[in-house]
């Protein structure tokens, strides 16, 4: 691992963590695929947290990601649960069309 | 004096409207009661105010009848206490209330009860805010008045009610946030908000400046001095006639107490360093206001613009910081507080008859009103300052303050009273001299009994004080000379500490 | 170490790639799959780096369910087909540049943080649940998770039972036309209740409805 | 004694004002001229006891105002000034009370008018009575506020409106003045009593103050803004304008107020303050050079006047300021005299045009008369009395005074007092050439009313006729009996005593004979020229008139005081008031201050509002920019 | 495990959670007893909290759960809004015809994940805490699911909080790596002035809480969600998880952070200055009366933040002060809201309160007095709550803060006004039905005798809070 640092793994999860969030504010298209950054995101996170553990030779981190797993995954139930729901009753969930609430 | 006697003219209002607030509302006997309840706790509040002067030590300039109980621990206390110049006030409010509520008996027909609630409160606030020897405990009470009053005329007040009670409301508490600051700053400096204490100790003299200011934009803004007066003709226009009253007669006062009382108590660097600023406002005041007044065509206005000349003059006197000026002031105070409220409630008179508070609608009313002339002018002429009334006696005494320490000021100020004459005699010649042009104006009744009375009950000490001010001069005298010799005392003090 | 390091590069470059797809492709059932791929390939970057339990739960969880579950919903919704593509529009709208600059200024920000880590001593010192050789990493796991954190995994049964009830009460609905059978009704069914007895007047017809 | 002089009138006003329904109104006119004649028998007694005792008191009633060192007392000081005062005063109110029984008698609102004369006699009571300038302050202002009322008094009136407020602002303007000079006066000596100040002023000679920029001697000062108030109150030119316009008050207002008394406090002040004056050499040179102005140029609009009641205006402005010029030359006692005289013959004027407008109905415009001398025989042989005194026919009590003044005044030595003295000499003869001009247009020539049948007039009733022929007799006689104690070199200082103090003492020489002989003259000779010129030939007068139409218009418009002061002051300050008021108070302090400082918080919140625009992504976004600011925010920390 | 005790508040209400979910299914429409039983529920907490010495400083599973007074404190703050927003919903439910089991279940579930919140002493716990609460407050954000606002309101905050725990989550990553722990006690023994790693993980923790709060710049959701919500749902937004984030916020600040103050210190200042101004300006333009409290409640989060940023106890105190007082009007100000109900129908823009006076005097006076009170016009509560901060403020010597929180405390007035002018000047409407339920008096009347009588007795408050001693 000599030369594959810490400082790649944490890069890498930069760079998706950084997708994640481009993905979120630039998206255009439907609110799932701003979901699905989310979970870039919390992707990002666990590549930093996991990476940090090894190189910490310590277990928290780890421990931390599998409950931030936990966490996504309900997240992502209820999340599409409010998108099903939204979607029931404007048959639309274009990110675009989703501002009835503003001002 | 064992029994808490401020603390209960404080109160005996507000539980008066306590009472009142759960009477029954129907029509013709609960406004017997309210009438009954409110006069009767009103007038009592009088009398033992009365007796408050009487019991009152005027040898002596140091605070009497002192209260005090922890309030908040370590941070306020509950202190209240009177010296001669807040006696004077004190019976100015208790005076005026009852009066307020006679005309409000009188003249008001929706939500009476909710009004004289509102009046109520008011005056137990107002009583605070002359009471109270405690910063905060100050600041509450002086901050307290803008709800009632607000409501008062928002909800009574004339077609644009709102924006004046808005702007009423909005600049007289942007003014006083600063005031809340300084505050807070002298209590962080001085570990207390007790005014005593505070006397004793002294303010640093390099926050003196700063804070000064901030008390200041709070002050000016109340009084109301140049260039921030433009809220009172608003909002005194608008008011129902006791809500002007109230407003003219006693909040007004209450920033010029706290001038005497804090600005210059407090703060006594600053307040030689920035009297040619007090006295630059205050000239303008007189001059300028003096001059839109006399253009006026709404009579309220008129007179609102006069109470910012007026009470230009009381601001002048107050930072010649000379026995002449500060007595001028406070009688000038009190003798505006009778005179405007006086005021107030003629053309409150007019308002209910005619529903008109343009000039241009009377004329010739000596004809059909003649009791009333005849108490308007002993107002007209008391607000103008003429000799024998209490007008002249303050007048004078803050011009002749003023002279002591610049003639130059001395001398704009006194032709303010040439115009105060212009505009009133103006006034007064084309409301109630000429002929009788408007054709309503023949149905018009003289006073009834309860005008009468209460125009009366006013006009009675405005000429009694004026050809004999002494017991109100032998009131203040001790704590205004007290209040200098503290003033000079601690402005020596510091020069000399300071090199 | 040189696998290590290739196997790193080719992941991590499948990983940016398909997180890149996931947020532009033009078809979501065609983001969802890149998703997966980008969890796949994190979870193999995890096994590599010597946390095989959490790159397996990773597998699971994600591609086996949370995945599908995206799969699901876009089938059921029916809105795998965009209108609108964000790079497609890149020249004509504004908010691209700026969002992608933002982004940009935010990914070197966490370079720069993330630049700061060093080596030091005495972090380890403070380390609690550090890993014992041989043992395996699910075994370490294992015995922690129950004991210093069992309040923690406990909550996390708080958090899916409210993901549960939330699911639950958020799409489920009681169908009006669906015919269910009631036992309780069928049995207690009495005569009076099915049969009505009505005098038809004559050459009036019948209202049936009542 | 003293108290009850001072107090009578005020009890006759409160009862008059106040109880005038419960006793009706004939009840009113007799109570308050019967406690004002008893005020004036008492003065005269006092007066008597002044002369012949040496009486002297100050009683003090009560304090007044009391703060720190300013201890104001309300009092009587009774001395020989005050003495000749309060006969002048309550003596010629108690006739005009009188007389105003009659001229009132149709008016409805009798009750209120005595109330208004009686209230008056106290405030200049109080006036005279004062033993310190606040109180004189008192009744200073207190008669310029009965003035007002008075000239208001049928305030249907609008040009009587006008009058009246013109005539209290005016004042206030010279008020302005008195009281600045009040405030120096404390300033200087702490204290405001008479006694207390006059002791100190010697301590102050050569002291020297900087008043609005400039050095002044503050004795020069003191003096000169003590005259700024008695120029308003005694109508001298510059602020004389009130004086004529006072005029449409009822006559026998005029009589009293605008002639007799009031118009002469402010010669009572300077003769009060003569201890003071008497160091300013330069405020007596500005009395005189003021004075002798306003006595020409009065006379000089007086000549061209067609109103009855404005000529005789004027000319009172005319002889107060001989009296003026009087002072200024430091004959103190000369100008109390002719103050004394005048009253007397002023007064008659005045009554006797008020019964002549009385019997004209109200009629003033004397070019609307003429002819009537036989219809009114007792008031023209009055008005011809009071004309005769006034112009100083020899004898008569003007004649006495008149040339007492233009003596003293060339007697003085120094340019301004021959100057003085030479215009004296020629006012005296315009007096008597406008004088004689009214008696002849009112009562000579031919009847030139289109309104009242000349049949119909008749002369007044008893009560007003009373006062006249009393007047006329003080006329003829008061300048004779009383010169010697007045202006006498014997018993001069015997008799004002403490009162009036001379520096230096009046020159007891005489002047050359020709100055004393030919004011006499004048006189005398300007009557036949003046039945001439307004009776016999009046072409003469037109042509005359014509050939000088830009003086005959100056003096027609009174010199254009009230257009130049309309232009430079009144028009001025509405203007500036509008300007203050819409420009600055709503256009740019509320415009700028609250209203705009709200507006922009609104626009503000309709920003905000819109800000919140309901996309998700920009919602997102702003978090994100606000992480990223401080996240950068704290990297370049 | 011996001290296991100390968290039975925490445990009385997960298996209070469990049977009332297994009482509502199996037995039918018992939403009501269900409701009354979560109240019981939570009293029984509320006694459980109390059954244990308060004034005590305890640590559990290795030191990551912390009770101690201010945990207490804030719990106890928690719980009663839990009560009242049941207490004073239950009507609104009925008509909504969202009255459902799982309604009072999950504000169950998010009080126990503020719980939890409230008493992390790890990044762990915490996190886990805050997923818990939210999770519960999407769902009950949609909850009026047929309804396209609330739908709209839970797909909104669930996507903005999703990204604000992506980014909290980051930071607790970042912590951890720079300290190799994620125990707030020990990070603090690690601390170094030069780590400014765990600065920039401070960050991002800061702006994921800020975001609960609804502070500027990460206040976008607030507005939508406040409107969109069910109102019962809105008022327990607008309490209760503003008590748990605020507790965080001054625990992770306080605790591991306070030697670094002055590296976080400007955050704070910078947010509590922006929600201040944004706060009170933009509430200004409002028409709704729900969306205003939201920015009010921006707003006053601002003047919460200017108590937390002093870095003393005598800021921390303040800030708990105002919250408490913030609660309290808040509850006072939403049972107006629940009152305004007309033929099943509630009403809540702002000019629905038209001559609100005329008809429903009571109302109008308490809500005027709780606008007053928010307002902060002496001598009502809101006042001290506002006193208490600058005092704090000011003994640091920062004086622009102050002076801009007061002059914030002004542009605020004016829309606290323009309601109190509806309600009093303007023409009246139609009549409001009258038929409140216990609770609703209840809470109103409560809220308002406390807030217009606190200054007869203040130093009680005082007292208490005064014994939070965090640094």
């Amino acid at each position: 691992m000599a030369d594959i640092s810490l400082g790649h793994y944490l890069t890498l999860g930069a760079i998706i963590f950084s997708i994640g969030v481009a993905g979120i504010f630039l998206n255009r298209k439907n609110i799932i695929v701003i979901l699905m950054s989310v979970e870039l995101i919390l992707l990002a996170v666990n590549i930093n947290l996991v990476s940090f553990s090894i190189f910490l030779n310590d277990l928290t981190g780890q421990i931390f990601t599998l409950f931030i797993l936990t966490v996504a995954a309900a997240e992502a139930a209820i999340g599409l649960a409010i998108i099903v729901v939204y979607y029931r009753n404007t048959s639309n969930i274009d990110v675009e069309d989703i501002h009835s609430l503003k001002g | 004096m064992d029994f808490p006697i401020l603390s209960s003219i404080i109160l005996l209002p507000t539980i008066g409207a306590f009472f009142l607030f759960f009477a029954k509302e129907s029509k013709n006997k609960s406004t017997q009661t309210v009438k009954y309840v409110s006069l009767f706790v009103t007038i009592t509040n009088f009398f033992i105010s009365i007796y408050i002067w009487y019991l009152f030590d005027k040898t002596s300039a140091d605070f009497q009848f002192l209260e005090e109980k922890e309030w908040l621990e370590g941070f306020i206390n509950y202190k209240v206490g009177i010296d001669g110049i807040s006696i004077l006030f004190i019976i100015l409010t208790t005076f005026i209330t009852p009066i307020c509520i006679l005309s409000v008996i009188n003249s008001i027909n929706s939500r009476l009860k909710d009004f004289i609630i509102a009046i109520l409160i008011m005056e137990s606030l107002m009583i605070g805010v002359f009471c109270s020897l405690d910063l905060i405990i100050f600041y509450l009470f002086f901050e307290g008045c803008l709800i009632p009053m607000f409501l008062i005329i928002g909800i009574w007040g004339g077609e644009r009610r709102v924006y004046s009670a808005f702007k009423f409301f909005l600049y007289t508490l942007l003014g006083s946030v600063l005031m809340l600051i300084a505050i807070i700053v002298i209590y962080l400096t001085a570990e207390t908000t007790d005014l005593i204490k505070l006397y004793e100790l002294g303010i640093d003299v390099r926050f003196q400046n700063l804070l000064w200011l901030a008390f200041f934009s709070s002050f000016a803004v109340k009084t109301p001095m140049w260039p921030v007066h433009t809220w009172l003709p608003d909002a005194h226009v608008e008011a129902p006639t006791a809500g002007s009253v109230l407003l003219a007669a006693i909040l007004l006062k209450m920033a010029g107490y706290g001038f005497i009382r804090f600005s210059l108590g407090l703060f006594p660097i600053a307040s030689e360093f920035f009297t040619p600023l007090v006295y630059f406002l205050s000239l303008i005041a007189i001059i300028y206001t003096s001059l839109v007044a006399l253009m006026q065509d709404d009579i309220k206005k008129l007179i609102a613009y006069s109470s910012v000349a007026h009470m230009g003059y009381v601001t002048l006197g107050i930072f010649t910081i000379n026995q002449q000026g500060l007595e001028g002031s406070i009688i000038q105070m009190i003798s505006h507080g009778l005179v405007s409220a006086a005021l107030f409630l003629s053309v409150g008179v007019l308002y209910d008859r005619f529903h008109s508070r343009l000039i241009k609608t009377y004329g010739g009313l000596v004809l059909v009103m003649p009791k009333y002339s005849v108490l308007l002018m002993i107002f007209a002429l008391s607000a103008i300052g003429l000799p024998g009334t209490t007008g002249f006696v303050g007048e004078f005494l803050i011009l002749i303050g003023a002279f002591r320490d610049s003639f130059l000021v001395a001398t704009i100020a006194t032709l303010g009273v040439i115009l105060c004459a212009a505009y009133m005699l103006w006034l007064y010649k084309r409301v109630i001299f000429g002929a009788l042009i408007n054709n309503n104006l023949f149905k018009a009744n003289d006073l009834n009994k309860s005008e009468m009375i209460f125009l009366t009950i006013i006009a009675i000490p405005t000429l009694f004080f004026g050809f004999y001010p002494e017991p109100l001069l032998s009131t203040i005298e001790v704590s205004v000379k007290g209040l200098i010799e503290t003033y000079n005392y601690n402005l020596i003090n510091v020069v000399e500490n300071n090199g | 170490m040189l696998a290590h390091s290739l196997f790193f590069y080719v992941f991590s470059f499948i990983a940016i790639f398909s997180a890149i797809m996931v947020t532009a492709s033009k078809n979501t059932v065609h983001s969802v799959f890149f998703l997966i791929l980008d969890f796949i390939s994190i979870s193999c970057l995890f096994i590599m780096i010597g946390a095989e339990f959490l790159g397996m739960i990773m597998l699971i969880v994600y591609v086996g369910a949370v995945a599908v579950l995206f799969l699901f919903v876009v089938m059921m919704l029916n809105v795998a087909q965009q209108k609108k593509q964000w790079f497609s529009s890149f020249g004509s709208s504004k908010h691209i540049p700026l969002g992608v600059l933002i982004s940009v200024i935010i990914f070197f920000e966490l370079i720069i943080v993330i630049g700061g880590w060093k080596y030091k001593p005495e972090v380890f010192s403070s380390i609690t649940e550090s890993q014992n050789i041989g043992e395996s990493n699910t075994h370490s796991i294992g015995n922690v998770l129950y004991t210093d954190y069992i309040h923690l995994f406990q909550l996390s049964g708080m958090i899916l039972l409210v993901a549960m009830i939330g699911a639950i009460v958020l799409t489920f609905r009681k169908r009006a036309g669906l015919k269910r059978q009631s036992y309780f009704s069928q049995i207690s069914r009495e005569r009076s209740d099915s049969i009505d007895l009505v005098d038809v007047p004559h050459n009036k017809g019948v209202d049936i409805d009542g | 004694m003293e108290f009850l002089i001072l107090f009578l009138p005020l009890a006759a006003a409160f009862i008059s004002g106040f109880f005038s329904k419960l006793i009706g109104d004939r009840a009113c006119e007799l109570i308050t001229s019967l406690f004002v004649s008893i005020s004036a028998i008492l003065s005269i007694l006092i007066f008597y006891n002044v002369i012949f005792n040496n009486y002297e008191s100050n009683t003090i009633i009560a304090s007044w105002i009391n703060s720190g060192t300013l201890n104001v007392n309300w009092a009587i000081k009774v001395d020989a000034l005050s003495a000749v005062m309060l006969v002048v005063v309550t003596l010629i109110s108690a006739l005009v009370h009188i007389y105003s029984i009659g001229y009132m008698s149709d008016d409805p609102h009798k009750p209120r008018f005595m109330a208004y004369l009686s209230l008056f006699t106290f405030a200049m009571l109080t006036l005279v009575t004062a033993d310190n300038f606040l109180q004189l302050f008192f009744g200073w202002e207190g008669v310029g506020l009965c003035s007002y009322f008075l000239i208001g008094f049928w305030f249907k009136k609008e040009n009587a409106n006008a009058a009246a407020i013109k005539a209290f602002l005016v004042n206030r303007v010279g008020d302005f003045g008195f009281a600045l000079g009040i405030f120096l006066i404390f300033y200087f000596f702490g204290t405001v009593n008479y006694a207390e100040v006059f002791n100190q002023i010697p301590q102050l000679i050569d002291k020297k103050i900087v008043f609005l920029g400039v050095g002044f001697n503050s004795i020069d000062l003191i003096c000169l803004l003590l005259f700024v108030g008695a120029m308003g109150k005694s109508a001298q030119i510059f602020l004389h304008t009130w004086l004529p316009d006072a005029m449409e008050g009822p006559t026998p207002v005029s009589a009293l107020i605008h002639a007799a008394t009031m118009v002469t406090a402010g010669v009572f002040l300077v003769v009060r303050c003569s201890p003071i004056f008497e160091y300013s050499i330069l405020a007596l040179n500005v009395i005189t050079v003021i004075g002798m102005s306003t006595a020409l140029f009065a006379a000089t609009i007086a000549l061209v006047q067609n109103d009855i009641k404005k000529i005789i205006a004027y000319s009172t402005c005319s002889q107060l300021g001989y009296m003026f010029f009087a002072t200024g030359v430091g004959a103190y006692n000369v100008a109390m005299f002719h103050l004394f005289t005048h009253a007397f013959f002023k007064a008659l004027l005045f009554l006797g045009s008020g019964s002549v407008i009385h019997a004209f109905n109200n009629e003033q415009n004397i070019n609307k008369m003429g002819s009537v001398w036989k219809k009114l025989p007792i008031t023209w042989i009055m008005m011809i009395v009071g004309t005769l005194a006034l112009t100083g026919f020899p004898f008569l009590s003007g004649f006495y005074s008149k040339d007492a003044i233009i003596e003293f005044a060339y007697l003085k030595g120094n340019a301004t007092g021959i100057i003085a003295a030479y215009i004296g000499i020629f006012t005296a003869f315009l007096t008597s050439v406008y004088s004689w001009r009214l008696i002849f247009k009112t009562f000579h020539g031919q009847y030139k009313n289109e309104e009242i049948n000349i049949e119909k007039l008749h002369e007044s009733p008893l009560f007003m006729l009373i006062p006249l022929v009393l007047l006329s007799v003080g006329s003829v006689f008061a300048g004779f009996l009383f010169k010697d104690l007045f202006i006498g070199h014997s018993n001069t200082f015997d008799f004002w005593k403490e009162s009036i103090k001379f520096l230096n003492p009046l020159s007891s020489d005489h002047p050359p004979f020709i100055i004393i002989l030919i004011t006499p003259i004048l006189v005398i000779l300007s009557i036949p020229l003046s039945y001439y010129l307004f009776v016999k030939n009046e072409k003469i007068l037109n042509l005359i008139v014509d050939s000088n139409k830009f003086l005959y218009n100056f003096f027609l418009n009174k010199w254009y005081f009230d257009e130049l002061y309309k232009i430079i002051f009144i028009n001025p300050s509405k203007k500036i008031g509008k300007f203050f008021w819409k420009s600055i108070d709503q256009n740019i302090i509320d415009r700028f201050g609250p209203d705009s400082i709200s507006n922009i918080i609104k626009i503000l919140s309709l920003k905000a509002t819109k800000f919140q625009s309901g996309f998700i992504y920009q919602y997102a976004f702003i978090m994100l920019l606000g992480f990223s600011a401080i996240l950068t925010f704290l990297i370049i920390n | 495990m011996d001290k296991l005790n100390i968290i039975y508040p925490e445990i009385f209400i997960s298996l209070s959670i469990m049977f009332l979910l297994l009482l509502g299914v199996f037995k039918n429409n018992s939403s009501n007893l269900v409701i009354s039983l979560s109240v019981v529920a939570l009293i029984g907490t509320l006694i459980l909290i109390f059954g244990y010495p308060i004034n005590t400083n305890l640590e559990i599973f290795n030191g990551s759960y912390k009770i101690d007074y201010m945990s207490s404190y804030m719990k106890i703050l928690t719980i009663l809004s839990g009560i009242f927003v049941l207490l004073t919903s239950l009507k609104f439910l009925k008509i909504f015809k969202i009255l459902n089991i799982e309604y009072p279940i999950l504000i169950l579930c998010s009080i126990l994940g503020m719980m939890v919140m409230i008493s992390s002493n790890d990044l762990i716990v915490f996190y886990i805490g805050l997923e818990l609460q939210s999770l519960a407050l999407y769902v009950l954000a949609a909850f009026n699911r047929d309804e396209i606002k609330s739908s709209e309101a839970g797909l909104k905050y669930f996507v903005l909080s999703a990204l604000s725990s992506g980014l909290l989550l980051y930071g607790c990553s970042l912590i951890y790596g720079f300290s190799g722990t994620t125990n707030f006690d020990e990070i603090s023994y690690l601390m170094n002035n030069d780590q400014y790693g765990l600065t920039f993980g401070i960050v991002f923790i800061i702006v994921g809480l800020a975001f609960k709060i609804s502070a500027v710049p990460f206040h976008m959701w607030a507005p939508d969600v406040y409107e969109g919500s069910p109102t019962s749902v809105t008022l327990f937004f607008a309490v209760a998880p503003k008590v748990a984030a605020l507790t965080v916020i001054i625990r992770f600040l306080y605790v591991p952070f306070i030697n670094v103050i002055d590296q976080w210190q400007l955050i704070i200042i910078f947010l509590s200055i922006a929600s201040m101004i944004f706060g009170s300006i933009a509430a200004i333009g409002q028409k709704n009366l729900k969306r205003l409290i939201a920015y009010s409640s921006i707003g006053h989060m601002g003047y919460a933040l200017a108590g937390l940023c002093v870095g003393t106890n005598l800021g921390i105190q303040s800030s708990i002060i105002y919250i408490s007082i913030y609660l309290v009007m808040n509850f006072g100000f939403f049972s107006c809201l629940f009152m305004l109900k007309r033929n099943d129908k509630y009403f809540e823009n702002i000019e629905d309160l038209s001559g609100l006076a005329k008809n429903h005097p009571l109302i109008s006076l308490s809500l005027m007095i709780i606008l007053f009170s928010l307002a902060g016009i002496p001598p009502l509560a809101g006042f001290f709550a506002k006193l208490y901060i600058f005092k704090a403020v000011l003994h640091q010597s920062m004086y622009y803060l102050a002076i801009i929180g007061l002059l914030t405390t002004v542009i605020a007035a004016y829309y606290y006004l323009r309601i109190i002018k509806i309600m009093y000047f303007d023409l009246e409407k139609e009549k409001y039905d009258k038929d409140y339920n216990l609770g609703l008096k209840f809470t109103l009347t409560v809220s308002t005798i406390l807030i217009l009588f606190y200054f007869v007795y203040p130093s009680k408050l005082i007292n208490i809070i005064s014994q939070i001693n965090i640094i």
